[in-house]
């Protein structure tokens, strides 16, 4: 009888410690983009597009030649360089502020194009960097740094639905959402990464994962509390599902 | 010798760059530049390059940005509200440090304006038009066939320096057609391919990070006295400028792009009417080639500045010169060009002929 | 089906101490250590070896990517 | 020696390709040549015009505001530009779509029946190159060489058929234009 | 017997003359704007936000005080206005470049506001002020003088469903496609735009209308050509429809 | 007298603006301003004004715009990045002449660059970092106090003016605390109402319309000249600066801001041991002083310009010294602020000390 | 339900001869002008009106606003 | 005189707080005041720590490299900061995190077993108060007096409560502050 490993940190992750808050799922996100380059194989020619947020130093973390790009406009950076490069595997990773509010031209643009690149979409309610503002999926009469009475509809506008946006958008070939607050949850969200990838590497089309997030900080709340919160109070607002498949089952 | 063709500035341009070995063109229409985008939609298929009409100047200059970071030959082309737009995005660019060249195909401002050939984003080409301490290598050509010799210089600078080069051209340069020799076309296989800090795939090597950013301020501080260096060599070695009939010259007409070619005549003019007026045209417009116009304007009666703008080189110009001469300045603005008689009667009238 | 048999390992340098691993650990296997870690936390601790049937779940929800997870297999 | 042009008319009587050709034929005969349009909105009941400065030296400025000669195929186009003739200067006028004459007696005025002309050659759509052939014709300023190798150019492709119309079409203008001089 | 003035051009227009195209739609829907505004009665506390595209010159023809916004930015001026002003009434007008392309985070998110504003969505195809290039709504296989060969998708992506998206965004209280290529369409299409002004007028949230539109110039149709290929070709692309009406059959 | 309040920069910024009557307010977080949107979206509600968190920047400076249109008095502010994504904007509310307050609290660039403290927005603040001809009035506050008497200031200069002000603050301005004292609250009833130009509704009037654009060349020119005359006029009333210890000084040290502020100690220290130094500190970076200092600083032994940028200011410091002193020069950048014996240090060294 | 009796005035000046209202004429009431307007269109012109049935058809869909539609009343 | 303090910890130990009450009192007591914050991404493993300038004349620079008191909470602060205190300055240590000794005999070193206090008190959340008290404790650079009504200004409002809990620990970490002087 000997032990071997069955999980450890995948290679397309660097050494470098992360930076976010104890708890925060932005590290469990992370690290499945990370496994399903490695699975895949991809890792050599893979290009990562950071964003500007928590995740701002995404670009130290993985394993791969990297980026940072304007706050919201990853998409567009990443389909320059998929133009230049048709043959390189390029991803961005973005929060909710990123891609939902300065980044919705472009995301919604390289959608409709059908741009052959894949987007990690962190959905965790809030502007976690600049210290928990509303973000455009802020949730109604959620207390935030800038909603100090709760956030109203009618001057504050709706929790915005972006994948359900996206799926009307033609050159989508993979477009899920998932959570990741508990160990069953993360596995399914590697299947859906894994395939928003894939739709990129057989030339299928625009990929994207929308991935319900924590953020205990500006949450307030305790990290295993932050993961009971995201499913009772956001996962009624943001229902799971695959939107848009295009890649199959067969692999 | 390569034949003379008459094409127009904007297709000038496009050419220009497929020669230099662009391959790659991302842009958004606006008056009035929209024939080099619509000539590199139909060029870069026809080189296997790669044409995309944006959704916006925002998402071209971050395309721009990304095409970039893979090393390769990149373009774009829009006008002064696009420009503007692009702002955040070329201050990227260069503290990132990515070659590109970008094209300004200026015109009446500020605001939407109109869409008549202006000069008037001098100052945000060369002052730096975004935020921090940056510069562009500027470049301004006064007919077409400088145009096209400035398109290939300004990707071999951008390559050279890892830095953003911006043609700052105008409604006229734009839209005018005059016969110009192209070069022979460059093989992109032979150009610079930047494989020591590209983004290209991290194969059987470290990974290449390409940002401008940096959360340690000590760090950062020293990206931009790298930068300061970069900028000082540039300055050092990159002036470049026309002198016309300066020699024995009383009167110094300065003026960059449509108007420094405008101001030729306007030498000739006044030679013929005994007046000795000479032009200095500034071709860097960063680097501004400030030592040389204060060793010419020394002893002069007049440096007359002509621009179609309310007065924007007329500062660099004021640098140069110094106490050194007095400096007269005209100016045509919102779109309108003025002619070589009327040129030609202001300094008349400032000489008090 | 009987239970694996498991074992894991924390890089308690690494580890923020948010306890999530505790917290979805079937078997509770897994404890705060008492001491502190360079950071400041007080990091996770595989304490209960025995009881660890290798389901990986501590893996999965960790966001620092601490732990490395053992299965025992039969030796070749 | 310089001279100045400015074709005028609406956007779809082809005032910009006039303009082209001759400056192709100017470039042909070894002249510095710049031609520069109006531009603006795809507008639409303005004039749209192009300026062509043919020269035996570098040419200072591609935009000018008085010319030599001046070319107006409609109405708004003649009110527009009359005055802009230098004195002396040649005025050509569409006669077919302008009922008035030009209040100029310091210049040569050129009517041309442009349509009428085309129309007999079969092809509305030369009417332009009626008026092109009248304007060398008047000025002499370019040969009809050149002016023919211009055009061959121009068409040469897709549209080479229509090369042998167009250069009947200016032929007849260049009849009309001496004519009118010869008067 | 005596003839009475049933129609007539409204007061909500000026003197001045369009300066569209012979036969470009673009006249119809100001009409019918102009219309609506005579109706409700509300031209003295109407404020136009014109676009920057063939309308822009839509700040000369409405007899309302009138401003042209950046490109794209209508919505963001509107918005501004309405904040500073809530007892005004506020419409934009744009064009299918200027609210497709550049102006997509900023239409979305005035509608995710529930923003009471109006907006007049005139979907024509392409770009027709800068001389009739790709617009994001351009057909696939159409030639433009930025798709020489014709629309592909994969390089130039899809024609783009703005209100489908938009219809996601909860703050939206009505939102329909017109067409206003035959008389019986310009009636309907002008019920639409009444809705979508009530919308606004009854404090119930955004409203838009988008109006298939012709561009005999750059779509090279002679007018009545383009009134039959509007119903050819992008009708089956743009299904006609209501997609939201919050706003109800009392009026 | 008023009380005394320790309050935060950005929160200094914010209640100033409600107290000149501000009742809008726009804007999108970004390090270091996070707090002057937050104490905005807190303090409109309590006395009934609007505030709103935007969707971008760009969207921001549009709903100014749009504000502003109105004749109300409207607020936003960024910092770099943010700045420069509302170039387009910012220069067609100039072209259409709308009165605004924006706040840029400067941070380290280019690109992404970092949130520490810089300077190095200055000529984009002043010389035009959007397209056109147009000028910003540009006010530098170099203690919190004075913020808040700027604010006012600057709402009352954009409505005089029809202009746009920006307050130019930095990373120090924007986060410290100090103690200040705020002005009596204005009645918003009693501001300016515009009533000549502002969009309200063309109620039993002709109709207003706002714009910076006009098709026809020669009206834009006119619109353009306007605004020339309107520059002139600020330039000849609106200039303002800080003197201080300059009547016996041998050496003049120029600074503006955060680093005028610091100056002013490095000039008691150094007076300490003995050595004549004095203030010049621009309170305008546009319109500069430069009359002004053209006189101070004749035949001085040095003009000492500290900035932390590359050399920004220095520019217009030159324009007004020209040959008169030796202008040195001492940068901090990407962030770092020097200490005043940093600075001394520079200063004894440049004397040969 | 008798055919109501109608007129149109055209604005001859405003019209731009897009030839909208005469395609949809359901009449044939309205045709071009032989004339040319100041622009240098042959604009629409009200010709048969005897023929109209106030239908307003032409004015919906003319682009330019230059129609007027009557329709014949009982006098009052 | 100008006294420069920093004070530094983990985000979550009210550093920040700390700060900016003795920058309240001390402007109540008549001083110039500046109070400067380290900022950041909200992060998180890093120090956070703020500034405070007291003077009696202008303040002329908010940010400094070195200080005459400086407060370390945790570990890394020590760590980074110990060596900025100026010669004969204070260098207080909250004892209850930090198991180890500074490396300065330059400097006046005071020990303040925070939590424990704090504990004793029964709100481990005034832990930063019991530090504050033993800053003006050691250091007398504030009157106790305008520091409870620095406190009691601070804390007015909503969690007013709190005040009486706070005082004591002020207290409390002044008799520390002072005995550790004595010894
Ligand atoms: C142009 C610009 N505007 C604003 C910012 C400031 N900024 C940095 S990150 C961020 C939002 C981050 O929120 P999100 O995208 O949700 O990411 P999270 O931190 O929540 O993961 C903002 C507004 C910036 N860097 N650039
Ligand atoms: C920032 C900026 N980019 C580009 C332009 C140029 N531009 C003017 S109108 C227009 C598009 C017009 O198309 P659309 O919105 O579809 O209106 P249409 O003319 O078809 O009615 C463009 C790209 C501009 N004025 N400003
Ligand atoms: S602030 Fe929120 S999102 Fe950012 S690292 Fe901390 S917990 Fe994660
Ligand atoms: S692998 Fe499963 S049982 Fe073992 S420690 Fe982890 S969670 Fe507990
Ligand atoms: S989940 Fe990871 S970081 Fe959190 S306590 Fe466990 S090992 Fe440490
Ligand atoms: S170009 Fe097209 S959209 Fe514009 S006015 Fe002409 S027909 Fe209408
Ligand atoms: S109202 Fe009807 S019948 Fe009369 S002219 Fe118009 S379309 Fe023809
Ligand atoms: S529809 Fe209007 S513009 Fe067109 S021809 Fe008829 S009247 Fe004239
Ligand atoms: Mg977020
Ligand atoms: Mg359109």
């Amino acid at each position: 009888m000997a032990m071997q490993i069955i999980q450890k940190k995948p290679e397309s992750l660097t050494e470098k410690e992360f930076t976010y808050c104890p708890g925060c799922t932005h590290g469990i996100a992370h690290r499945l983009v990370a496994e399903v380059l490695d699975e895949l194989g991809v890792r050599e020619k893979t290009i990562t597009v950071g964003p500007v947020g928590c995740s701002v130093f995404a670009y130290q973390f993985f394993n791969t030649d990297a980026t940072v790009a304007a706050h919201g406009r990853a998409p567009a950076v990443a389909t320059g360089i998929k133009r230049a490069r048709p043959d390189l595997c390029v991803f961005t990773y973005q929060g909710d502020g990123d891609l939902a509010a300065i980044g919705t031209a472009e995301i919604i643009h390289a959608a409709n194009r059908g741009e052959k690149i894949t987007t990690i979409f962190i959905n965790n309610a809030i502007y976690g960097m600049t210290g928990g503002q509303m973000a455009p999926t802020t949730l109604l009469g959620m207390k935030t740094t800038t909603t100090p009475y709760g956030r109203n509809a009618n001057n504050d506008g709706y929790p915005i639905h972006v994948s359900e946006m996206v799926k009307e958008t033609k050159g989508v070939a993979f477009l899920a959402r998932v959570k990741i607050n508990t160990p069953q949850d993360v596995q399914k969200a590697r299947k859906a990464i894994k395939k928003a990838f894939l739709a990129q590497l057989k030339g299928l089309g625009f990929g994207m994962v929308e991935v319900l997030s924590t953020c205990p900080t500006n949450w307030g709340l305790d990290p295993a509390s932050a993961l009971k919160w995201l499913d009772e109070h956001m996962v009624p607002e943001y229902p799971l599902g695959v939107f848009v498949d295009k890649v199959g089952e067969e692999q | 010798m390569a034949e003379r063709v008459l094409v127009k500035g904007t297709e000038a341009i496009g050419e220009a760059a497929v020669r230099a070995g662009c391959r790659l063109f991302f842009g958004y229409p606006i008056t009035p530049q929209n024939e080099l985008p619509e000539y590199m939609s139909k060029r870069m298929p026809e080189v296997n390059g790669s044409f995309l009409q944006t959704e916006s100047e925002v998402a071209t200059i971050n395309m721009v940005y990304g095409a970039a970071c893979t090393g390769r030959r990149v373009m774009t082309s829009t006008s002064s509200p696009g420009f503007s737009l692009m702002q955040e995005g070329v201050s990227y660019m260069a503290g990132a440090q990515l070659p590109a060249v970008l094209v300004n195909v200026v015109r009446g401002g500020p605001g939407l304006g109109d869409i008549q050939p202006a000069q008037s984003d001098y100052w945000q080409a060369t002052k730096g038009g975004g935020h921090g301490d940056y510069k562009l290598i500027v470049l301004a050509p006064s007919t077409l066939q400088e145009a096209v010799d400035l398109v290939s210089l300004a990707f071999d600078l951008a390559d050279k320096y890892r830095n953003p080069v911006l043609i700052l051209a105008d409604g006229v340069i734009g839209q005018i057609m005059e016969p110009v020799t192209f070069p022979e076309f460059k093989d992109p296989n032979t150009l610079p391919k930047h494989d020591d800090w590209a983004l290209q795939g991290a194969i059987g090597r470290e990974k290449h990070v390409v940002t401008s950013f940096d959360i340690d301020p000590v760090v950062l501080e020293k990206m931009n006295l790298e930068l300061v260096e970069k900028f000082k060599k540039i300055e050092s070695t990159e002036k470049r400028w026309e002198e016309y009939k300066l020699d024995d010259a009383d009167v110094v007409i300065t003026a960059f792009g449509t108007i420094g070619r405008i101001s030729k005549s306007v030498v000739t003019r006044a030679r013929q009417e005994g007046i000795k007026v000479g032009l200095f045209r500034p071709i860097t417009l960063w680097p501004f080639p400030y030592k040389r116009l204060e060793e010419i304007v020394k002893g002069k009666k007049l440096v007359l500045d002509v621009e179609l703008n309310m007065g924007q080189m007329l500062e660099d110009v004021k640098l140069a010169v110094k106490d050194n001469a007095p400096v007269a300045f005209y100016k045509r603005m919102g779109g309108m060009v003025p002619t070589p008689e009327e040129i030609l009667d202001v300094l008349k009238m400032e000489l008090g002929r | 089906m009987p239970k694996a048999k498991g074992m894991i390992e924390v890089n308690q340098e690494r580890c923020k101490g948010c306890g999530l691993c505790i917290s979805v650990c079937p078997t509770k296997a897994i404890e705060f250590s008492d001491a502190f870690n360079s950071k400041g936390y007080h990091p996770a601790e595989a304490k209960y070896m025995d009881k660890c049937i290798a389901c990986s779940f501590c893996y999965y929800i960790c966001p620092d990517v601490c732990i490395t997870v053992y299965r025992e297999i039969e030796s070749a | 020696m310089t001279t100045r042009m400015i074709f005028a008319g609406f956007g779809g009587q082809g005032v910009m390709l006039m303009g082209q050709i001759i400056s192709l034929a100017g470039m042909i005969e070894g002249k510095y040549v710049t031609w520069m349009p109006s531009y603006g909105p795809e507008m639409r009941g303005g004039t749209a015009n192009c300026t062509v400065v043919l020269s035996d030296e570098e040419v200072a400025s591609p935009v000018t505001d008085k010319a030599e000669v001046i070319v107006v195929m409609n109405i708004p186009s003649l009110v527009k530009f009359q005055t802009d003739v230098t004195p002396n200067g040649f005025l050509l006028i569409n006669q077919s779509v302008i009922d008035r004459d030009a209040d100029r007696s310091d210049i040569h005025v050129i009517k041309v029946p442009c349509n009428e002309v085309a129309d007999e050659l079969g092809n509305l759509k030369v009417a332009n190159m009626v008026m092109l052939g009248a304007v060398i014709g008047g000025t002499d300023i370019i040969s009809t060489d050149n002016l023919f190798k211009a055009l061959e150019k121009k068409l040469s492709g897709g549209k080479s058929s229509l090369i042998e119309v167009n250069k009947k079409a200016i032929t007849k203008g260049y009849e009309i234009g001496k004519m009118a001089l010869a008067k």
